[in-house]
Formats: C-alpha cells, structure tokens, sequence
C-alpha cells in the first residue's frame, strides 16, 4: 500500500535501496525518515541543497517556505532553480524541482513571509525544522517558535568562504539564544547581497545541515547538539568546536523562561527582518 | 607567553584584515578579561565598539579557547595559558 | 560582447554580482573562471553537485562524461537526475540540467566509457579535471592521464557515511600513485551498490570537491594538494591530514618515470574497471 | 603506553566492527613494524591477509599518526610515542 507510512512499498525500496543497505540506516531508519516532516524556512543558497537532498533521501513530507521570487543573480548559489524560474516564487520553483526530482515524497510550498503571525501554526505541523534563512530578527524567531513548540532546529549560515552549522534546542543542548542572548549591533551584520558569497559554500554548509536532519529522522548516529561546526572554504579548514550546554538562566529555554510567547523581533533586533540589512554594514 | 590569536567571520576587517596574529604577550599571567583590553590595545585598528562592549566582546561574538566555547572554560575569568589558540568569530547570518 | 572570453558581460556581472564583489574572488577572478574548463568524470552522486556547482560558478566549459544510464535507485544521491531521466544517458541528463541552470556555461557531453585510448584526448582539451567515479582502475588511469598531460586532479570518494576529498598532481604535490603505489586487493574494494551510501555524503564531498576546483580556477586560497580532508558523517567529523610530498620514485610522476603512457589497469588492478566490483567484498 | 587506534573507511569491519580502540601495550618503546604485529594479535578478529601483507599493511590503507601521514614519520620505523593517536583508513572509491 503506496499511501500508509508506516510501511515500504517496493518503489521505495527499490529507490532507496543503497541507503536501506548500510547498517546505519537500515528498514527501520528508512522507516523513520519517511514519516518524518521537515519545514525548510528559505530556498535560497542553503534551502537549495537541503531540499534536494532530504528529497533524495525519502523524508515523507516536506514544507518549503519563502516569500521572494527567484532572481538572476541568485543562480550562482540557488542551484534548485532554474533560469526559466526567474520571476517565480521560490518557494514554488523548488517545490516543482522537488517534484520532479521524487514523486514519492509530499511537498508543501509556503510562499509567505516568516512571521509572528504565522510561526508557530507552521513550525507545530513540522518534526524537524530547518533554518535557511539570512537575517538575523528571522533566526530569533525561529529559534524562539521552535523551543515554544520544542522542535529540533538545525541551523545554518554562510558568508563569503565561511560557514556555521549547529544544531538547537535539540537532545537537551543549547538553543540560539543560549548562545546569542542579546542581538548583534545592526552595523555589524552582513547578508550575502551585501557582503558577497561563493555559491558552493552554502552548497557544503546545506549538505551538511541536510546530514543532521537525515541523522536525527533516522534516528541515527551523533547530531550537533552543542556542537557547532566553523568552516573556512579558503584554508580550506574544518573546525568543530564544542558548544556551552542549555543555559538554565536562557529567556526562552530556560527554567523559568521571560519570553513564553513569540515577541516582536524587528525591535528586539533593531533592524527590520524582512528588509536587507543596511548597505553600511562592514562585518 | 605566546598566543595564537584569530578573528574570522568578517571580524578580522576590524583587525588590518589579518585573520592570524601569533602574538607575545608580555605577562606572566593574565585573564581573558584583561587580554581583551591588550587586544584593544595592541591588535584592534578601527571601531574598538564593534569589538567590545560594556567590557566583553559585543554580542553576536563568540569566543572559543583551544576549540571550546569559552563558557565552558570561565569566561571572562579564564586564565590564559601560554601557547592557547583563541578564536573570535562573528557569528553568521547569510544564506 | 558575449562571446569574449577574456572579458566579462553585462548578464556575467549583474549574474556573478555575489562572487564578484568577494576579494576573494574579483572581477580577475571571475575572468579566470570563465576562461577555465573543466572535465567531470562521472555523472553520479559526486558529479551531480560538482556539476551544478561548477555551472552555477560560471566556469566556462563543462565536459560531463559518464556512460551509464539514469536509474531509480540512483536518484537518492544523484540529484541532477530527475525522474523523467531514467532511462537517459547520465552525461545528456546531467547536460541538460546544466543548461536549463546556466545558458552562459558551454556543456559538452561525453557519453562514453573513460578508457585508455580516449582519456589522454579527453584530458588535453580541459583545464583541470574531476574524477567523480566509483572505481579503482578508472581512478588510475585517471591519475595517469593527469600526469602525463599536466593537469590538475581534484578528487574524491565516498562510501556509506564516509568521504574523502583530495587534490593530485597540482602546486608540485603528490598524486595518486605517489599515495597508493599498488591497487588494493579486489576482494577489499566496494562500491555504493554493495556497501551502500546515504546520499548526502557524496553531496558534502562532492561540493568540497567542485570548492576546490572553482579555488584553481581562480587562482585563490589554499588548494588541498598534500592535504586528504576525512569526512565521518556519523560522529560527524572532519578530519584534514597532511600528505606526503611528490615521491621522487613514483611510477609516473617521479623523476624517472617506468609508466610513460597508459597501460591496462583492468589487469594492473585485477578487475574490470567498467564492471561493478565483485559481491564477496566487504570493505 | 596509552595508545588511540582508529580503524575506518570500512577497515573496522576486521575489528569487531569497532572503529576507536584505546589500548595499553606493555612495552617501554616500540617502532610501528612491531605494533602492527601487536595489532594483528591483539585486535585484528578476521582475515589477517585483508589487513597486512608482506610485513606491513596492504595496499590501499592509509596510516596516519596524529593526523600526519606516516610517511611523513618515518613509516614502519617510527617510535611510537605515549599517547600517539594512530589511524588506519582504507581508501574509498565510490562516487
Ligand atoms: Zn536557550
Ligand atoms: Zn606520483
């Protein structure tokens, strides 16, 4: 039966037969990851990768949410859209290649904004959520819907030759805000348009996050909780670099937590989370 | 003592764009809180308050000795040993 | 003017704009990565990245060579493919994606096995090559075919969830055959279809793979030559390993070279290099 | 001496499937010639020929000691030191 997810059927397991072989993930992990759901917030230079390959590898129901529509100057990294998707909404261009890539798996496009209004009725029809986005106000809330609805968090970012990965609020680790308790100066924060980026970074670093999804679905091997990896692609060097533990005085993961709700992030932040950050900014 | 001192994710620009700096500090011993002032000093060439704030680094910096985030080595009371490689890497947003 | 390859266009620039503007990377830069071309030697789960990546990157003439055809069981780890591929040559489906993704990149499709009396031909009319295959014997002669026309090697494996990702024969480094004098035994050789891989291994080692190609090409950073990056995605780890330099009595890079020409690696190695390795191998 | 050994790249499939190994071997100083007998005897569970050959370990493996190539070491005549972290990785080849 092709509709239950509890079982394989002979597509599936003919298709994800190189997978199903290794002890790692074997029936049972290939299981796991088809009735998994994950929300990619962001098709862009990191939501690229992460939607090929959590397609490829059979998650059961993927949501992929953005509200920009895909743009010339975006195909050096955005290696899921194609140069006739310029103009559409990203979030459609890849749910079509995702669909083409494997029928097998459910795609929900969400081409809509990020927001208050709709984080946390979005993140609560997801398992694992996967943050792909470029500013810095998107990634509190984010981080802050997620422990409100306590999903895993896998977490991204890329600027120029250098890129982080982590995991949050995930295995009792840390959470962003456990790390990043006040926002950046607004001056100090770069995005890609402005600071520039080799597309195949946030190709490396998209993989990367794609592994920790397919590993925490799975149920298999050692995730980043707590860990954070630094990449620099000109060294070319790979640091993994041990985190601080959950912070039990966190405002939002904490024992006795301040934020119980979402907030309003473009003033925590100063600096608005839809707009690209200012043109001023050096770091 | 001798230190391995880094800055990356774009915080090397505040520092002559120069990511390595293998420094000889001139103290029989000293604490990261105080190092931070000797970097202030001795390393930083602009905009000291996109480095340091209110004493500390500013947010969005993290600090890492020998590979571990500093919160897990004491912070600002940590007490800097010879040959340790510190890392301040501004964190990344882009995507 | 658009045919130029010593300078770049308007669509180049304002496309390009994001590498562009990186010092890593410049307008000197982008001019030499148009001006690169580069042979991709597998159309599968490491040419897949490699190749959208290196389009995305503007290199300016692609060769992509596999001679096997697109199958469902491939699709998990080979995500240029789409469904509606299979069945296609690899080299045309990969060809095509290439295209629809980047119209400035020049795609030559090889279908064809890599083999002793094409490879030297294959290799001379290409700037720095990639080997993205899954076999000892094709590995050889690759190496060989590198070394005896001079060009850059950047390779890599990958196999279950482990990778490995190197460059050969570049800045006076070693090469294959300087690592790996003699092949290993056949029954200790396996391939991902009997040891199985999860897709986004090769995905990770690919897009380090088309990184290190893209840093030739425009001449920045610090290649891999002398240096094996390990990547175990179950810990995860990254390892990178200093190399032994160029042996001086290397068979075919050396100082008095025995291999002056291509042999036959099919009995050098002990097995067919166009065959799947035998079903009792175990590692 | 306390020793780290690693098998990977599928080599652990000789080693009970275990790829790290923190070992003690009784021995004041030994070159890595002698270990690889000691390993053989000590932690190698299946088909010796799959893992050395001709007094040293067969083609297609790699020894690294402390991430460095062990050619660059001095190969099988290195001494191997108190807490060496030794690894044995097979080539992979698959793509
Ligand atoms: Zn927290
Ligand atoms: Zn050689």
């Amino acid at each position: 039966d092709s509709s239950s997810v509890d079982t394989l059927n002979n597509a599936e397991i003919s298709r994800y037969g190189r997978q199903l072989i290794m002890p790692e993930i074997g029936m049972q992990g290939q299981k796991k990851i088809k009735k998994s759901s994950v929300l990619i917030i962001g098709a862009g230079g990191l939501g690229s990768p992460v939607s090929l390959y959590l397609a490829g590898a059979g998650i059961g129901r993927i949501g992929i949410l953005d509200f920009d529509t895909v743009e010339a100057s975006n195909l050096h990294r955005q290696v899921i859209h194609k140069e006739s998707s310029v103009g559409i909404p990203k979030a459609i261009s890849a749910g079509r290649a995702i669909r083409e890539f494997n029928s097998l798996v459910k795609v929900e496009e969400h081409v809509t904004a990020f927001t208050t209004d709709n984080a946390l009725g979005l993140v609560s029809r997801y398992d694992i959520i996967v943050d792909a986005t470029d500013n810095v106000a998107t990634r509190y809330l984010i981080n802050d819907a997620c422990v409100l609805s306590n999903k895993p968090l896998v977490s991204a970012a890329a600027l120029r030759m250098d890129g982080q990965v982590t995991v949050y609020h995930h295995n009792g680790g840390p959470c962003y805000r456990c790390l990043y308790p006040s926002p950046p100066p607004a001056e100090t924060v770069t995005d890609c348009s402005n600071g520039g980026v080799l597309g195949v970074v946030p190709g490396i670093v998209g993989c990367i996050q794609a592994l920790e999804v397919i590993k925490i679905a799975a149920g298999t091997g050692e995730s980043m909780s707590q860990k954070l990896l630094l990449f620099d692609g000109m060294s070319p060097r790979y640091t993994m670099v041990k985190l601080r533990p959950r912070n039990k005085e966190c405002a939002v993961c904490g024992d006795s937590p301040s934020v119980t709700g979402l907030i309003d992030y473009k003033s925590f932040c100063g600096s608005s989370y839809d707009d690209k950050p200012c043109t001023r900014s050096i770091l | 003592m001798r230190l391995s001192i880094e800055f990356s994710g774009g915080l090397e620009l505040l520092f002559g764009k120069k990511k390595q700096h293998s420094v000889e500090v001139d103290k029989k011993e000293i604490v990261l809180r105080d190092l931070l002032q000797w970097i202030k000093e001795n390393l930083l060439k602009e905009r000291p308050e996109l480095f340091l704030s209110q004493q500390t680094v500013r947010p969005g910096i993290l600090v890492l000795i020998n590979d571990c985030d500093w919160e897990l080595m004491g912070g600002l009371d940590y007490k800097v040993e010879d040959k340790d490689e510190l890392v301040f890497i501004s964190t990344l947003h882009g995507g």
